[in-house]
């Protein structure tokens, strides 16, 4: 098993990730609605992508990227968790991890550059182990069908779709994107319909398998990540708030209830970490494990997050409640983010099955 | 009075002013000058000086008979609070002036009682109300400051104020306790949006609001002791009310899981269970509460069905959004809307799982409602104070 | 549905029974070891059963009973659960339902002057909804067979034996019982051996099957009434002890996470007390939602009895660790009657059978 | 020092010391003062001065050659807590005398803190120690009071004693660290008997018990600093050791699971699950601070191990009980016993269900290790305090 903790390299991306993003993700920090117009983390994404070069991250140097890892895009995932950020990272992700799994020589090239944002085409809700959906059906080299619910396709310039006969490139400019009302208005969601949709095939149907399923489990992975992110956040404000908060003459986090809630918080956000650092350490290392530390990291960390969001609202009061405060971006993200590439209670009984624990 | 007296009363209401054919407002006021408002009130102001229980009979017959009633969901912080406290401690002149009106809804009623610095601590607020002589001669107070969480506040015509009136004493004793006129000059009201994308609440700012003193309710400060009546009220109201089984949340929860067999996911009925007995708990409770409070027996009870009720809310909805899973993504609607009140039947089950997270910061934290049980119910001692015999303008903040 | 409240005759009875077991149940409240020298509960059992006419409570006064419900009967087990009473009310209850619903007529009288003591004969562990068991066979008026686990065998004249062909009655001296070590030394279990037992017919496969389910439903919804016992004895004797220790310098008990677990605990007890009158009433009604009654009453009384029992340990300190403690007694008796008829798990899926909620 | 210059010392202890034939408290005397006993603890105290993760390779290459040990479960307070505070508080004396003897465990050590009056607020404990001169003319102190939970102490030759020397100062500042002699005329040890039926702890009655001043360890007056050596390396003790997935009850649970189908009821899996990722979160938890501090990073983080720890274990046991039914109604032995270890492999679930509750009192109780992480890792404010300049005897208790 590979180190649990973060590599100087990696807190320095850290570092450069969340500049960028305080610079750049107004649309949120300002409390302003994430979500207006255009879309709203384009500046924030074009600093991440390209300008720190994050989308090379998990591509090797001979496919044109910079050779890190897994590792690598969980920090980013982290900071993106922490600032609520409305960036198609988790799309970006996706896309990235079905081209990689299918080793897409030229396509992993532009999307290293940056050029290139290759989403992948899934209903966010998508559970682990489910198979490839049947919802487009490709024929004759172009595709017809719509996809529910997908996350950051607006953002896309190139949609990857699975389809039970092959691994398919879409322009996006031949699909049709219709919003979708999102409870998490940092992570848009789009229905995309394709119409006899112009398509490229990147790998037959056995090689589409393999590489939903790679995609699957590398976005348990660092969506878990950005759960921690979101949690960690949660807990600092929350801990900032109580500090400086006053009622009865002291300050709010003297009041030995808050005190122990925010130490168990901090108990399950710790091991957040843990787990989902062991998650993308799997990833990177290519475990035999990492199936089980995947569903892992989303059976602890989905429920954390959504904990802390929930206590970050309530233990600010009523002003945790209002839209002005940036607390209910993260309740939102966290919520979403436990339905998101499957709930919880999906993963455990995925891993009920990967340890040889039968449900009977 | 007996039971027969009353049912003739009821007949005669209805023969003198036929519902059908008698203007809404026509028939409240009616009713009203009957004693038939609320019959647990004197005579004279509404009632006939019954015991409460004595309402539910005349309720079901006006309602048989097509009578209409006075929206009470709408008119809730009047009826609720502001009409106990004014009864209890109002002058007969008050209780003339506002107490009919505020019944057939013609004049909404809101709350300024929280501030941003005053939200569990309560009596720490700052509102100040400085004694005067208006421009007409009459004795009357000048109110500055900023008050929030005020549902209806755009509507109302009045409200219950609490404000500072001697910052030199400790907190709890020098508030006073008046009745503001929402339409005085200095009244501000602006939309608080929420978390659900909608104001319900709103913040209040007050800029040199004239008061007279004729407004004020109870001795100068009293105003912590009014409250009382007020914030008692507050308590049992949100957590009254019978209810059959699989009313609320869980009922909407239960019919998603006989309606949809899709959405029964691995692992999850027993969460499904644990969830239906907690309301069932939580729902016996409360009607063996109200059988306790029918017999006369008081308490700090009300706060344990409200803590909850509110824990139920969150759990049920946040449980039935993972559930959902696709649709659980989705929200119906972000536009702003100043509703008058929350509608958990039509919205979606992410509007619930958001609304469901003020039910336990609103009326009464759930940590305020834990320790009033401890302290008030248990008996167990109080935390160390810093606030008690310090000046309020001494008070670290 | 009828009150949820206690009648005034209902609280007389309480005093009695609590003064009764207060008197006489030394081998508990004294600390020591309630299963020691023959059994432990014997002088209050008589006390209980006889001396107040308990055992007459559930019994119509035509068959020689008090004529009382089991809502009186329920009063009497919180206060023995009040007392972690070592005395055979669990069996008592369950041999009277069993006797009350194939009408015993010879039997019922003896049983309500407390001449003869009738215990069901089946594993305490029993789920609801199960059959009636195969363990013991009939044959030519004798019955043949083991019972493991039957909770107040030890103190029965007349063991009361359901089999898949009738119900049976059989003197307690023509069975062989071993005592078996129980996690709950308060209530005695043993192994029930019939070696061509002498037996009396009660009632034909039919009346035994009534009679089986009558008794289970009885005697969840009457074990939770001791579950309630049990868990207001430790949430008061917790508050107690916390006003009087003090550590730094203050009462335990002011310490606002000591107050809220406390506060939450009590909110908890309170909702016990409305489900477990619940379901005796309906018991007594024989209203129809008795079924639904008695296993939501098993499903939220168990658990809040661990609980409190387990807060009671916790809050305790070192002191409620130690075998000295009485608080020890309550947290065997109450999780082995999480155990007891059902665990709650059971419960909730009976309940969602019962209630239109099924699992699939 | 080279790695294989450390193997050559191992080489040579085992070529004079054959383990094979070298009666075993020989050859671990030899080893102690071959300085391979502890190799981080200074040369001439069974060590060489060596970084702690030396120890690792040391250890194997002894076991592998068959060499006794130290039967380091047993005498767990004496290497774990005793030997670290002599280490850093005792003078050359004091280290040359005990260290040796503790390491092979001729001597057993015990720990008198806990005090009936002082369980979670340790710093108030009462056991009065009064300066005098001894038969023979040397300085010592005469120690009076009780001390509880105090495991081994009935097989104890010494324990580490905290006993207050000036009960006019504030609780803090008025404590001594003492080594008890535990065969001094006037130590009686009675044994607890704890809710498992057994005796791991026991009551220690202290009555003028003679303890000479050279058994002082550190100044007077500075007991509770010096404790803090010997309570922060508990903690971690409690909290330590690497672990495999499905060490420990959650191992017994998912055996019990996959072992026994017949135990999986109804709505019990995603119970078994929780556990299982709970279980998997500790322990990755705790093996990544195991990296930090390794890496130099020191903190109040072990008490968050210890707390899950304790929560895991009651959560896991309880949940094995119910899954198990009927078996869970049993429990193995009452019979009173004092063992010298705890036995969670062999004993039943029952057992380890009653166990597991004194997991989250021994060693600082679980609300302890919340306010250590509240003040000591999140800054959180302390509370209030009426204990802080106030004279010991005038504390209210």
């Amino acid at each position: 098993m590979s180190t649990l903790l973060y590599s100087d390299v990696e807190e320095e991306l850290r570092a450069s990730v969340r500049q960028a993003l305080a610079r750049t993700a107004g649309g949120v920090s300002s409390g302003g609605d994430p979500a207006g117009d255009g879309w709203a983390g384009s500046d924030a994404w074009r600093a991440l992508a390209g300008g720190i070069g994050c989308a090379a991250l998990a591509i090797p140097e001979d496919r044109g990227g910079a050779g890190a890892s897994w590792r690598e895009v969980a920090v980013v995932a982290e900071e993106v968790g922490r600032a609520a950020a409305p960036v198609p990272w988790l799309g970006a992700v996706l896309g990235t991890a079905a081209l990689l799994s299918c080793d897409a020589v030229d396509l992993l090239p532009k999307v290293a550059s940056a050029d290139l944002l290759a989403v992948l085409v899934l209903p966010l809700s998508t559970p682990p182990g489910a198979p490839v959906p049947a919802a487009v059906r490709a024929d004759g080299g172009t595709l017809t069908g719509t996809v529910t619910s997908v996350a950051d396709a607006h953002a896309a310039d190139l949609l990857i779709v699975p389809t039970p006969d092959g691994l398919y490139a879409v322009d996006a400019a031949r699909a049709t994107l219709t919003p979708v009302t999102a409870l998490d208005q940092t992570r848009p969601l789009s229905t995309v319909t394709f119409t006899s949709a112009p398509a490229t095939l990147l790998g037959d149907a056995e090689r589409a398998a393999a590489a939903w399923t790679s995609a699957l489990r590398v976005g348990a992975a660092i969506l878990a990540a950005e759960q921690l992110g979101v949690a960690d956040w949660c807990l600092a404000s929350t801990v900032d708030y109580v500090k400086t908060r006053y009622q009865f003459a002291r300050p709010v986090g003297s009041f030995q209830a808050v005190k122990h809630r925010l130490a168990q918080l901090w108990v399950e956000v710790t091991q957040a970490r843990a787990v989902a650092r062991y998650a993308a350490g799997c990833l990177a290392d290519a475990d035999p494990d990492a199936a089980v530390a995947a569903s892992l990291a989303q059976a602890h960390c989905a429920p954390v997050a959504v904990r802390a969001a929930e206590e970050c609202v309530q233990l600010h009061g009523g002003i945790g409640f209002t839209w002005e405060h940036r607390a209910h971006w993260y309740l939102k993200r966290a919520k979403s983010s436990a339905i998101a590439l499957g709930t919880p209670a999906q993963h455990r009984a995925l891993l009920g099955e990967l340890v040889d624990l039968p449900p009977r | 009075m007996q039971t027969d007296e009353l049912s003739g009363r009821v007949r005669d209401l209805l023969a003198e002013h036929d519902p059908a054919s008698t203007d809404r407002l026509e028939f409240l006021r009616a009713r009203f000058d009957a004693g038939l408002a609320w019959v647990s009130f004197p005579a004279g102001l509404g009632g006939l000086g019954l015991p409460r229980a004595a309402q539910q009979a005349v309720d079901a017959a006006l309602v048989q008979a097509g009578a209409p009633d006075n929206d009470p969901m709408r008119i809730g912080i009047g009826l609720g609070m502001a009409a106990p406290t004014i009864l209890r401690h109002g002058t007969d002149e008050q209780r003339q002036r506002w107490l009919r009106p505020l019944w057939t809804g013609e004049e909404v009623w809101c709350q300024l009682f929280s501030e941003p610095g005053a939200g569990s601590d309560l009596a720490a607020l700052g509102t100040r109300a400085v004694r005067g002589v208006g421009p007409d001669g009459v004795e009357g107070w000048t109110v500055n400051g900023q008050k929030v969480w005020t549902s209806m506040a755009h509507e109302a015509r009045w409200a219950i104020l609490l404000a500072r009136t001697d910052p030199d004493l400790p907190k709890h004793q020098g508030l006073t306790y008046f009745v503001c006129d929402m339409t005085a000059p200095g009244v501000e009201v602006r939309p608080l949006r929420q978390i659900t994308g909608e104001a319900e609440f709103n913040e209040v700012f007050l800029t040199d609001v004239w008061i007279p003193d004729a407004h004020r309710l109870g001795a100068v400060g009293e105003g912590w002791r009014v409250a009382q009546t007020t914030l008692m009220n507050e308590r049992v109201a949100i957590g009254g009310g019978a209810v059959p089984r699989e009313a609320g949340m869980i009922g909407a929860l239960a019919r998603t899981w006989r309606e949809r067999p899709e959405s029964r996911g691995p692992g999850t009925h027993d969460g499904l269970m644990r969830l239906w007995v907690a309301a069932e708990a939580g729902r016996l409770a409360a009607t063996r509460l109200r059988e306790q409070l029918a017999a006369g027996a008081p308490g700090a009870e009300g706060s344990a069905v409200k803590y909850a009720y509110a824990r139920l809310n969150q759990e049920v909805s946040g449980f039935e959004l993972e559930l959902l899973g696709e649709e659980g993504l989705r929200y119906d609607d972000w536009t702003m809307r100043r509703p008058s009140i929350v509608d958990w039947e039509n919205r979606t089950p992410g509007y619930r799982y958001l609304r469901a997270k003020g039910n336990s910061i609103e009326g009464g934290t759930s940590e305020i409602l834990c320790n009033i049980i401890a302290e008030r119910v248990l008996g167990l001692p109080t935390e160390p104070r810093a606030d008690k015999d310090v000046a309020w303008k001494d008070l670290p903040r």
